[in-house]
């Protein structure tokens, strides 16, 4: 087994941290590339939420009595966690929700209804994820706002040449920190202060940033980041919308019901002070806890040897598979690790990536084949779908070489 | 490696390697309909002509794996020239082979979709192997679901 | 300690199924009557949700590999098993949300932007929670729709003389099931009918029912149903609307992003068919996971015994504090126990809730003290709050034998 | 029952059963304004009348738990006649009393509020206990976040 000399995380150790990485498929060992998809759990977060459930499961913000007071403190210990996480200022600037897509939402809805209207210019980038454009298409049907893209350029990266040009006027750049599909890193403080100039807010998709790599939001000095719990470790469930207290207090509430109110009569509601003002209804206590040990666990890594690990893996990825296949592996995004993350999108030959992860399958090897929720930039690379390849923590040497010999297996079983 | 022979019948393979009716018809008089699989990015384009009640020409034109593309290969050639009844039993059975559950006609819970004894399905049997591998089933039945709205917009429009 | 001869529940087992029982707390057991607030997980639930992490983790719908595809049975395993417990008709009408107040958000904001317009009137009635209210107020004050009440009648029973009048020319008629204050079971049939009749839409919040009575959204008839997963015994995290196949489909998308599209370009989206329409991003799998297993657990027991135990120890309850206790408790809600949930509001002479159930606490007994959601009805009721005792599968004669012996503490120690 | 004790100290009874300054001020000249402890329901009425930097007079209304009401009931007598600068100072040191943190001045973070030394607490030295049970702080901080709100407004207002 390859083990890479001074890989700055003890992979092996890692991996006994996942109890499902013991699990054998097909006879073999499960080797999990599929972590920009969602990531897996260490037993810390299981143990954190079952302790959770066990000893303290109670609404919030609501009882008198012991268990729930422990329950309020899991979920407002967990916020301050992942407040101290991303360099927020405030904890109350930290919003559960359930998800990134539901963060994005938020933004483009409760802040957009209220602030933009029609002929309004929107900014996107071509590199999008789903989440980050559909709500804004919503927005653009109901109030008439004009969506712009900034293209994607060379080696899978933006293309920055007119970006004066697009942002002028607009109200809204909004753009993923990291793409899902390329790797590609987005120079974020430079397009945060380009909208700025603008008079235009930021908003950052920073799903794939987070879980990889040390994140400020301060000084992003972006107003909205939004990013989610299942692909840092954390469970399904919960995502987090950060945003400055100002632009906070300036967003009308969201969804609404109950724990979100002063008061409710007949007439009318007033609604409570952040961050509850956003989080109608039961939050989702157990998991806000188990991304709370999520955190905890990454904190404990390291973030800076959690991005040194997989510049280096993915610089092993990118010139083991080049090496093996030559022209046959087509292999996206930014040719230098430093500027992208562990996120590796290719085809292979004239196989279509479903068959060729299909194959992958049998040898216990975990990747994703589709269009990866990102369609606008499929379209402009070309292509359909693409096989994507995708590391963590817990992945090492071992695991790429094991999708390499995967690929030359897929290669002889269709003969090409 | 066991299982994927299941999968990857030759003729799958060939149907594959040399799609049948693959391009495009003049439409009008033709259908044109695009079907999408939003899991996996394949998209479909199936062109029909519809004339006395039967499928009297078919192309099939996109992209896909070789189960959508080899399903939609087979399909064209099996439906070509069938009478729309035809087609619709020949669709049943294929779904039936795919196991797919359809709710009932009076809305209590979804059933099983029972194959008729009476039709054969030929070449389209090797899709068999796909029931194995049930995120492939989509693949292979996209280009049906496709025709079969095909064939309701060509009724629809006349 | 008391136990009742024949109920028709094996409480002691039960009890050990719920390991969070097992604490101790100030000294003593844990006596948990806050179940309307969150109900407490079995053993089962937890180990699915377990099983989900430690075996099959991945995203849903998009893999080739096979966790993905056990992922993906989990999930849609889940959602029969939801809709088989609530008697829906179609799997594909059972939509995962985070919790019910996004499912009520969902039919006031998704099909209520669609379809109603200024002037148009909603039909609540008094007893409703904050979930059924606040975002009703959102939409007036966004589209100018009206609300009307249906008042508060004697015994916590709804005043119905004037129903035909307040139905006339409603659009939408949306009422609790079970109030979570009161206990009162609403004539669900009655009022859907009415709804229907006027020709209006018929929503049931059905929060308080589903975990504790036989529900059957068919025969009701209604147009939407919402519950919430950690009211019956499932996790925190996950709520389901039902809605009928075709109103559903009568309903613009809500919250989107990825899962929910069948293709996006950069000029708009195609959405997706049911239920996957109604949940961007990635679901909460195994908050599903668990939800199924919840089901699993409560069929298990027995939808008819659940109810005929809670008749039967509320009705346990309602008598021995009336006798123990006379004139000083003021119980509200319906008399009759089979007109009601185990859902029991007091006060203690002039005791203030919050004071009561602080005494409560130092004898481990959980009771929420509060407005429970509910301001409107509390106004009715003329009370600022309310001390909330709620049963549910796990509780016997002993718990409630505990509350009294602690009101009787909470009296002497502040001397009335 | 041990604990409990730590809560309701004997004068915090007393002041629930007899609170002082109870009742209403005609608003103008006063200020009214009503806070509410979302979680319990509890309001509180607060009536002020500022005259000469001072609070010249305090009256309170509302309902709520014997902690709320009686912070309420105390407050109003430790502020009644005392300058703006001296209310602000007393807050200060109750809410320190109370650990509550605050966001500092710069935004970085949150930090704990500092007590003046030189200020007194008196009778309201009765509600240190509270701290042990936090969900009941907001209980005890609602009459003075309203009272502050009060301030506030009398002062816009002019
Ligand atoms: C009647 C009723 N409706 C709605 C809700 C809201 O449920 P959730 O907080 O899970 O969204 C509750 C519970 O708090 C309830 O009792
Ligand atoms: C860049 C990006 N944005 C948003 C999302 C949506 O996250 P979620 O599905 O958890 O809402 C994802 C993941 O699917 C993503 O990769």
């Amino acid at each position: 087994m390859a083990m890479s000399v001074g890989d700055p995380l003890e992979v092996a150790a890692i991996k006994k941290d996942f109890p499902i990485l013991e699990r054998e498929v097909h006879g073999g060992r499960l080797v999990y590339l599929d972590s920009a998809n969602t990531s897996q759990k260490p037993q810390a977060v299981l143990d954190a939420m079952d302790r959770y459930y066990t000893q303290s499961n109670a609404n919030v913000h609501r009882g008198t009595y012991l268990i729930a007071e422990e329950a309020t403190a899991g979920l407002e210990g967990a916020r301050a966690k992942v407040a101290r996480f991303i360099g927020a200022k405030r904890n109350r600037e930290v919003i559960f929700t359930k998800n990134a897509t539901e963060a994005l939402n938020l933004v483009a809805k409760a802040w957009g209804r209220a602030h933009l209207q029609a002929g309004d210019a929107v900014v996107l980038t071509e590199l999008e994820h789903h989440a980050n454009i559909v709500p804004w298409h919503q927005l653009a049907e109901e109030v008439g706002i004009e969506l712009r893209w900034i293209p994607l350029g060379g080696d899978g990266h933006l293309d920055l040449t007119h970006l004066d040009r697009l942002v002028d006027g607009a109200k809204v750049v909004s753009f993923t920190a990291m793409s899902n599909v390329l790797g590609t890193m987005l120079p974020v403080e430079r397009l945060t202060a380009a909208a700025h100039d603008a008079g235009a807010i930021a908003v950052v998709d920073a799903s794939q940033h987070v879980p990889h790599v040390s994140t400020d939001v301060s000084a992003w000095g972006a107003d909205f980041v939004a990013f989610t719990g299942h692909k840092m470790c954390g469970p399904t469930g919960i995502g987090v919308l950060w945003g400055t207290e100002a632009i906070l207090d300036d967003t009308p509430p969201f969804i609404t019901g109950g724990e979100m109110i002063l008061n409710v009569t007949k007439e009318g509601f007033t609604a409570n002070e952040l961050p509850w003002k956003f989080e109608a209804g039961t939050p989702p206590i157990a998991e806000a806890v188990g991304l709370g040990a999520a955190v905890d666990y990454l904190s404990g890594l390291g973030m800076e040897a959690v991005r040194e690990h997989e510049v280096s893996l993915t610089g092993y990825a990118l010139r083991s598979l080049t090496e093996r296949f030559g022209e046959q592996i087509q292999i996206h995004g930014p040719s230098e690790p430093a500027e992208r993350g562990g996120v590796m999108s290719f085809t292979y030959a004239d196989l279509h990536p479903h068959d060729l992860t299909q194959v992958f399958d049998q040898h216990g090897v975990c990747v994703r084949a589709g269009h990866h929720c990102a369609k606008v930039l499929m379209r402009q690379l070309g292509v359909a779908a693409t096989a994507r390849a995708s590391l963590y923590v817990y992945n090492d040497e071992a695991d790429v070489d094991a999708m390499a010999d995967a690929i030359t297996d897929a290669a002889t079983f269709f003969g090409v | 490696m066991p299982g994927l022979e299941d999968l990857y019948r030759e003729i799958i393979l060939d149907h594959y390697r040399s799609p049948r009716n693959r391009g495009e018809l003049p439409a009008p008089p033709a259908t044109r309909v695009e079907g999408f699989n939003p899991l996996c990015g394949d998209e479909i384009v199936v062109f029909v002509e519809v004339a006395d009640g039967a499928v009297s020409d078919i192309r099939i034109g996109g992209q896909g794996c070789s189960i959508s593309q080899s399903s939609a290969s087979m399909m064209s050639a099996a439906v070509k020239g069938r009478t729309l009844d035809e087609v619709q039993a020949l669709t049943r059975s294929f779904k039936a082979m795919m196991s797919i559950h359809e709710q009932s006609l009076d809305g209590e819970g979804e059933v099983v979709i029972e194959a008729d004894p009476d039709v054969k399905l030929g070449d389209l049997e090797a899709l068999r192997g796909v029931v194995k591998f049930p995120v492939r089933i989509k693949c292979a039945t996209l280009s049906w679901n496709t025709l079969l709205q095909a064939i309701e917009e060509s009724a629809a429009s006349r």
